[in-house]
């Protein structure tokens, strides 16, 4: 069996990758999937950690996890979609009307 | 049988059904009403968040935890709930008037309005970190959309992708410390947390330390704490009003009640090690706040760093780690839905009745121009800076009380200098509203909506008896306070 | 005295809103009678306050006409009510101004008339309580309350130019204060809830705690802050000059009248029999501080143009003089103190009213645009000549009662304080002869100032009491001496306990260790050399 | 030991399904348009061999010597790899349904060692006998509407964009209904094992209790399969040759490839959870299994003989407004009968 | 339980080799004669003109916010089905009231018009 801090590991690293994506990329959807790739991370060391327990809450808690996921994607594509009807962009440095 | 004990735990979660369910009555008859003659779900809201704060006040089940250990039904959940509902019955009323004006559809509005509200109480009772995370994605998601309703305005569009990239951002360090807290204890149920802490010392205990530090960093975004609010202002100002002034009261207290209940009730053997985080995070929160308050010209702007400022005193409350704090925070919380709401208030009338008010400057002669409504932005606004006799004083007392309790006493000290700079802000506004107008800054009604103008008003009128009852006659608050908190401790 | 039962002190604190309630039912348009009835309310005050005068055991230092509820059961805070000889004079003040400011804004003010005495009644109620309040909390709260109706006085109706500076400046300046007051109260409360397991803010109680050295000092000098920014302490004083140039004639009043005098009030009734040690400890700071006051309050008076200004820095000065009455801890220096402080407001008071009769008239405060005014006004003249004698402390005149006791009293600690403040005397009479001089004498300079017309009867009839008062208490002080000096011994002897000064003055400066620390001992680690 | 015999036999497996799939790939182009020609009183292919029956080979050698024209496209990686991601898609959820019953011995003697093969399923007619092999398979087979995407886009043409993106919306529209019309079965079966169902079938085949539950399906699956009368996206009066306009050579064939694949596969699921799969009297299992597989395929081609192409408006409207509910109420419904029945 | 997929590992890696040789076969067989002509997107033989980025309706993304909603649904439904016999009339009633909540989304949405096409 694989050991459990192979998943962890992969889940941190892609854990990284989505907050990187998230803090580096300037594109409103990349950032968005940046942000889903840390859900999915998160689910991953939840189904790690479930099977290596043999706890199946944390494979349960995955579906939740997904669920809250898809509906923030829902909510995120409208808004995105909504903000590029005004703006005509979705680049996050070029949206600035509020500002200090 | 089954059904039976089915049915009675429905009851112990009966106001959040009502909550649901009215929003869903609302949907529906926003959808089957014709569309010339639309209904009036500000009504039917109002009906529903009051039967759910009479549902409220029923006998507490016997039995704590319901559905497999799913929900608290307890004290510390009705208090909550009934700020939750009252702060959603204000803005309720507030936003009967000014909604045609932002062109905000109505139904919608309402029902994720209420939604919102059910994912706040959710939180507030959950017993488990999965009910919690749901509530709070509940209210999150339906706040997203609600920031984003003036959907023709394009800073309500940048206001909306703000918030909902750095709330999803939140949301994911959040689930991901769930995770390690899930992999260290074997179970997110916080009395099993708890059971598991008390007899366990060390195995797992990185993944404990750094679980409870992500899902301190997901708290920390929603609520606002420097240096993770990098967005409150911008979309503070986007949102349309009503939505701010829900923003700022109802998810700040719903983030708080689930932070205590986190390190009260699941790690309380954690709690420990985050108090100097605590620390650092709120004399950060408060001074920042409260500096960047006072330069800005936009009223709404100013409340959104004045609501930093003052999450970072309460969660001074949470770092004096006693019962006083925690009593005093939600004494705060509820003073606190009350003042700002109030002052959220003025310029959501002001805003109806003028088509102005979030300039400083449109506030210019208010206090002449309108001296009842001056005299209770004036009210609101030296209660949010804690001059007695309001209930800001009553608050900020009793969070200064029980860090002073606690031996916090360089904090306080941060806390007291920032209390002044607050007054100097909030002072400011006072006296634009008692300086004499130019007169050109002010013109007749704009939009005439008899019912929103009563509705506003009369949301006002509670605001202001409130603040000022909490504020003079506080002692039944702060029992009913402490008595809540007795079963975090 | 707890046969009272009728609530004598709290008639006299909320009969201002009984008034303000009364004015709520007045239409906007009916001025007279919104000015009719702001008067007759403070007369109510002001003649409850004689009836609290008549009432008043001279015998006893302990409280009287006591009021006590409970209010907040669980925190221990309660509805306190007391006098004793200090407070009960400064109530008569404030009861006595009332009137005297209505009558003074009777045509000076125009707009806004109703918010105006609303502010003023609010105003006079939280004053009223401040001084009654033994319940800290209580306290606390009567302290905040009059700071709004305060800064708005200014803020609406001071003078335009520069009056949201002075009002924001008044306002943040204060409350920086009284925030540092509040933590201290705190400390305090919770070091007694620690130690005898009792909350309560009851002040009685508080007396009788011991509290550490070390816990002393640091809680000296946050109710201090509080209060020297009232008094106005050098150097927390530079909010006061804009203060009172800004604000309208009743402003100043009752800002120069009654506010400043929280202030030194707070220092008698909290500092010294609460903080004994470290008020011994602290007197010479005080005491320089005090001396500094003086001297370059006086020396300010001598440059300034503005009138108002000028009697401005000239309260910084007496307040000098009042606080090193009181550091002076003795029961000469007190009451003389104490005395002054009531001179000061009558005195300061006369002044401010008569400037703004001035203003009134010529619009200007500036005394270059006066000079000879003596002939076109005699009467105003005599009154402001009145005003200005006694505020140098002419014999005969009742500044002369307070400066000359606290000149013994500082000569009988150290002799080259009292001549230090006698500096001050004599810096007095020069600063305020010869702006008299410039203001009154001479020829009229100016062609405006010839038709100027003379005091009406209401002006008169406003200063004639406060005149009585000036020369009443110069030429009789003794029966107010008397009612003062049991309270006055029972402060005193608070303060120098037995377990007093010396000891523990080696301790460390250092809060941190707080309220849980019981032993300075522990402390004084830190600084080794000072034990010997 | 274990390891090596599940390579051998799934490597087995795999070269005869592939083998048998494949030609069922070819000989259903083939198949398609005779029937058609039948249906419309024309001959249809028939001079590449006798009847025409070496069509199918003829086709794959031309396409194969096509020339593959290397567009200039801005995202070429995408262009090239968007059919080979379809057509692996479509051929591979086959894997998990079982096309036979017990295809091997129960116990082997293998290289001297005695090997059980009932462990992992060895012994059955199923490449790969996975729990809730359903979900594998719809997994799986949506995967192709990537490839279609891709390759939609990635192709720079506006026809093949906007046939992308309708059948992204029917697809997506239909898939919903397809999964909720398997709900049922799986009801009924208590199992998402396609074994399992089947032998859940051995009374009576679940078509009897889900007589709505296969309507529902069969729909979705034409939209699914883009098959008449759904084949909006590539209706050529509109959108050329929509998605696949720009493709040419074995590019091409691969999508066609996936078409017929996918056409093959809907029908083998649906053998297998609504008509009892490979159970069957007197017939091998096998056989049964290819039978009924056979005949749903012709289903497939009969109605695109028979029925018009729908507009795009009423595809989204029938999937929406009348599938979706429908296959709600199916699994309501299912669930009550189920309940009062027991 | 993961042994089961290494069967379906072969198979698809048998599919995605098969892939790749017809591939990389026809693109080795196949002639290469390129034109001006040939490399232009296709439009029924006439020159393309302007930008390739076509605007499509909105209706699409509404469509596919609503599928991701309901896709998620049938998450739910699946474990629930295949369990449905063990959790008796509580399990039903529960999954009963669920389906009654996305119907109702489902009303709302089409009373709202989010399904409309024209």
């Amino acid at each position: 069996m694989v050991p459990l801090n192979y998943y962890l590991v992969v889940s941190a690293i892609l854990f990284s990758v989505g907050v990187l994506g998230v803090l580096v990329r300037r594109n409103a959807i990349v950032i968005f999937m940046s942000i889903e790739l840390m859900l999915n991370a998160a689910n991953l060391s939840f189904v790690a950690f479930s099977r290596f327990m043999e706890n199946f809450d944390g494979q349960l808690f995955v579906f939740f996890v997904m669920v809250v996921a898809a509906a923030e994607v829902t909510v995120g594509l409208a808004i995105i979609v909504t903000l590029y009807r005004n703006w005509r962009s979705i680049f996050v440095d070029r949206i600035h009307l509020l500002k200090g | 049988m089954d059904g039976l004990k089915y049915l009675a735990e429905c009851a112990g979660v009966l106001p959040f059904l009502i909550v649901v369910g009215t929003g869903i009555v609302i949907l529906l008859v926003d959808a089957f009403s014709p569309l010339g003659r639309k209904g009036h779900p500000a009504y039917l809201a109002c009906v529903g968040t009051v039967l759910a704060l009479a549902a409220l006040f029923r006998p507490l089940p016997l039995e704590n935890e319901l559905f497999g250990g799913m929900i608290y039904a307890d004290a510390f959940a009705v208090f909550f709930n009934a700020v939750f509902l009252l702060g959603t019955l204000l803005v309720v009323l507030l936003s009967v008037g000014v909604l045609s004006w932002e062109r905000i559809e109505r139904g919608e509005y309402y029902a994720l309005l209420l939604f919102s509200t059910a994912g706040m109480m959710l939180m507030a009772q959950a017993a488990n970190l999965v009910m919690l995370f749901l509530g709070l994605e509940i209210f999150s998601i339906a706040i997203y959309v609600l920031v984003g309703m003036p959907r023709h305005q394009r800073r309500a569009n940048e206001a909306s992708l703000k918030y909902f990239l750095l709330g999803a951002f939140a949301s994911g360090f959040f689930v991901y410390g769930l995770t390690f807290l899930y992999g260290a204890v074997g179970s997110l149920s916080m009395s099993a947390m708890a059971a598991y802490l008390g007899t366990t010392q060390t195995l797992f205990n990185a993944y404990l330390l750094l679980g409870s530090a992500l899902v301190l960093v997901g708290f920390s975004f929603k609520i606002a704490l420097v240096p993770f609010h990098m967005w409150t202002p911008d979309v503070y100002e986007g949102a349309a009003t009503p939505v701010t002034a829900y923003m700022a009261v109802g998810v700040k207290a719903a983030v708080f009640a689930a932070l205590a209940r986190v390190f009260w009730l699941a790690l309380p053997t954690i709690r420990p090690h985050w108090i100097p985080v605590f620390w650092v995070l709120s004399a950060l929160t408060m001074t920042v706040g409260n500096v960047m308050a006072l330069t800005q010209q936009n009223v709404k702007r100013m409340l959104a760093y004045s609501s930093i400022a003052h999450a970072g005193t309460i969660l001074m409350a949470v770092t004096a780690a006693s019962d006083q704090g925690l009593t005093g925070m939600l004494v705060y919380l509820l003073a606190y839905t009350f003042m700002n709401l109030g002052a959220f208030g003025v310029v959501i009338y002001l805003q109806e009745r003028y088509g102005v008010g979030e300039a400083l400057e449109d506030l210019r002669g208010l206090g002449f121009q309108s001296p009842l409504l001056g005299a209770a932005m004036a009210v609101f606004l030296f209660s949010l800076a804690g001059i007695p006799p309001t209930a800001g004083f009553i608050a900020k007392f009793f969070v200064f009380a029980a860090a002073v309790r606690a031996d916090l006493l360089w904090l306080v000290i941060i806390g007291v200098l920032n209390s002044v700079v607050a007054v100097y802000y909030y002072l400011r506004v006072v006296v634009v509203m008692y300086s004499r107008s130019a007169e050109s800054g002010w013109h007749p009604a704009i939009s005439e909506s008899p019912a929103g103008s009563v509705a506003a008003a009369g949301a006002l009128v509670l605001a202001l008896w409130a603040t000022l009852h909490l504020g003079i006659f506080p002692h039944a608050f702060w029992e009913w306070a402490r008595q809540s908190v007795y079963v975090l401790l | 005295m707890e046969s009272i039962s009728f609530p004598l002190l709290s008639a006299i604190i909320f009969s201002p809103l009984a008034g303000v309630l009364l004015l709520a039912f007045v239409d906007r348009e009916n001025r007279d009678l919104q000015r009719w009835i702001a008067l007759i309310t403070t007369t109510v005050v002001f003649l409850l306050g004689l009836v609290l005068y008549g009432a008043f055991d001279e015998g006893t230092a302990g409280m009287q006409f006591v009021e006590r509820h409970v209010w907040h059961q669980g925190l221990g805070i309660q509805y306190f009510l007391g006098v004793d000889g200090i407070s009960l004079f400064l109530m008569l003040l404030t009861a006595f101004l009332g009137p005297i400011c209505v009558l003074a804004s009777w045509t000076d003010i125009q707009e806004r008339l109703k918010e105006f005495l609303v502010s003023f009644l609010v105003l006079e109620c939280g004053m009223l309580g401040v001084f009654a309040a033994l319940d800290l909390f209580l306290f606390y709260i009567f302290w905040e309350v009059m700071l709004i109706p305060m800064a708005m006085l200014i803020l609406v109706w001071g003078n335009p130019a520069r009056r949201v500076y002075a009002a924001v400046k008044f306002f943040v300046y204060t409350m920086a204060g009284s925030v540092f007051m509040l933590v201290g109260i705190l400390v305090v409360y919770f070091h007694q809830a620690r130690t005898t397991g009792i909350y309560s803010f009851d002040l009685l109680q508080w007396y009788d705690l011991r509290l550490p050295f070390s816990l002393q000092l640091w809680l000296f000098l946050a109710f201090g802050l509080a209060f020297a920014i009232k008094v106005p302490m050098f150097p927390f004083h530079t909010w006061l000059p804009d203060a009172h140039t800004e604000a309208p004639t009743v402003g100043s009043v009752i800002l120069a009248g009654v506010l400043l005098k929280m202030g030194t009030y707070g220092f008698l009734r909290f500092n010294l029999p609460l903080f004994p040690d470290a008020t011994a400890y602290l007197v010479p700071l005080m005491v320089v501080l005090a001396i500094i006051g003086i001297i370059y309050g006086a020396f300010m008076c001598l440059v300034q143009k503005d009138l108002k200004r000028l009697i401005a820095y000239s309260s910084v000065s007496h307040l000098g003089f009042v606080m090193l009455g009181i550091f002076t801890l003795n029961v000469e220096g007190v009451q003389g103190g104490l005395i002054q402080m009531v001179n000061h407001g009558l005195s300061t008071g006369a002044l401010f009213l008569l400037v703004g009769m001035l203003y009134e008239r010529r619009h200007t405060r500036m005394i270059a645009d006066f000079g000879g005014l003596a002939k076109p006004v005699p009467r105003l003249a005599a009154f402001f000549m009145v005003a200005t004698l006694a505020s140098i402390g002419l014999p005969g005149l009742n500044g002369f009662v307070g400066e000359f006791l606290i000149l013994l009293g500082a000569f009988r600690v150290e002799a080259y304080w009292a001549v230090l403040g006698a500096t001050g005397i004599v810096l007095g009479a020069w600063y305020m002869l010869s702006m008299f001089q410039r203001v009154m004498f001479g020829t009229v300079t100016h062609e405006e100032n010839t038709g100027l017309s003379d005091l009406s009867r209401r002006e008169v009839g406003l200063l004639v009491p406060v005149v009585l008062f000036i020369v009443w208490i110069g030429i009789g002080p003794t029966p107010f001496l008397q009612k003062m000096e049991p309270s006055v011994r029972a402060t005193l002897e608070r303060v120098s306990l037995p377990q007093g000064a010396g000891t523990h003055r080696q301790a460390a400066l250092w809060p941190l260790s707080g309220p849980g620390t019981e032993s300075a001992g522990g402390m004084s680690l830190t600084h080794p050399a000072g034990s010997k | 030991m274990d390891w090596i015999a599940l390579v051998i036999v799934t490597g087995i497996k795999t070269l005869f399904l592939l083998l048998v799939f494949l030609t069922a790939v070819a000989y259903a182009t083939l198949m398609e348009r005779k029937v058609l020609g039948f249906m419309q009183l024309r001959l249809g292919p028939n001079r590449v061999g006798p009847w025409g029956l070496l069509q199918p080979v003829a086709d794959g050698v031309k396409l194969l010597f096509k020339e593959d024209i290397a567009l200039p496209v801005s995202e070429p990686k995408l262009y090239a790899v968007a059919p080979a991601v379809t057509a692996v898609a479509a051929l591979s959820p086959f894997l998990a349904i079982p096309f036979a019953d017990r295809i091997a011995p129960d116990v082997v003697t293998f290289l001297g060692s005695t090997v059980d093969l009932t462990r992992f399923s060895m012994n059955r007619g199923v490449v790969a006998d996975i729990p809730g092999s359903v979900l594998f398979i719809l997994a799986v087979s949506s995967l192709s509407t990537y490839g279609v995407v891709l390759g939609g886009w990635a192709s720079d043409n506006r026809y093949s964009l906007l046939g992308a993106v309708r059948v992204t919306a029917q697809m997506i529209s239909y898939e919903l209904a397809l999964g909720m019309a398997v709900i049922g079965v799986l009801m009924v079966a208590g199992s998402m094992r396609m074994t399992e169902i089947v032998e859940a079938q051995a009374r009576l085949p679940f078509i009897v209790y889900q007589p709505l539950g296969f309507v529902l399906y069969m729909i979705a699956a034409f939209a699914e399969t883009c098959r008449t009368p759904f084949d909006l996206i590539e209706c050529e009066n509109e959108l050329v040759a929509g998605y696949h306009t720009e493709y040419s050579s074995m590019r091409f064939g691969l999508f066609q490839l996936a078409e017929y694949a996918h056409i093959i596969t809907v029908s083998g699921v649906a053998v297998t959870l609504f008509w009892g799969g490979w159970q069957g009297p007197w017939l091998p299992s096998g056989l049964w299994f290819a039978l009924k597989t056979f005949a749903l395929v012709f289903f497939f081609i009969w109605v695109r003989a028979t029925f018009p192409r729908v507009r795009f408006d009423q595809l989204m409207h029938f999937g929406w407004k009348v599938l979706l509910p429908l296959s709600l109420g199916n699994i309501i419904l299912t669930g009550c009968f189920l309940m009062l029945w027991r | 339980m993961t042994v089961y997929y290494v069967p379906a590992l072969v198979y698809m890696g048998a599919t995605i080799v098969l892939v790749s040789v017809i591939l990389l076969l026809s693109s080795q067989l196949g002639r290469r004669r390129s034109t001006p002509e040939k490399m232009l997107p296709y439009e029924c033989g006439v020159d393309p003109q302007g930008t390739m980025a076509v605007h499509y309706p909105i209706r699409f993304y509404v469509v596919a916010m609503i599928f991701i909603i309901f896709d998620i649904e049938t998450v739910f439904l699946y474990p629930w089905a295949v369990v449905f016999r063990d959790l008796g009339w509580f399990g039903f009633v529960e999954m009963f009231l669920f389906a009654v909540i996305l119907v109702i989304g489902l009303v709302y949405l089409y009373r709202k018009g989010a399904l409309e096409w024209d």
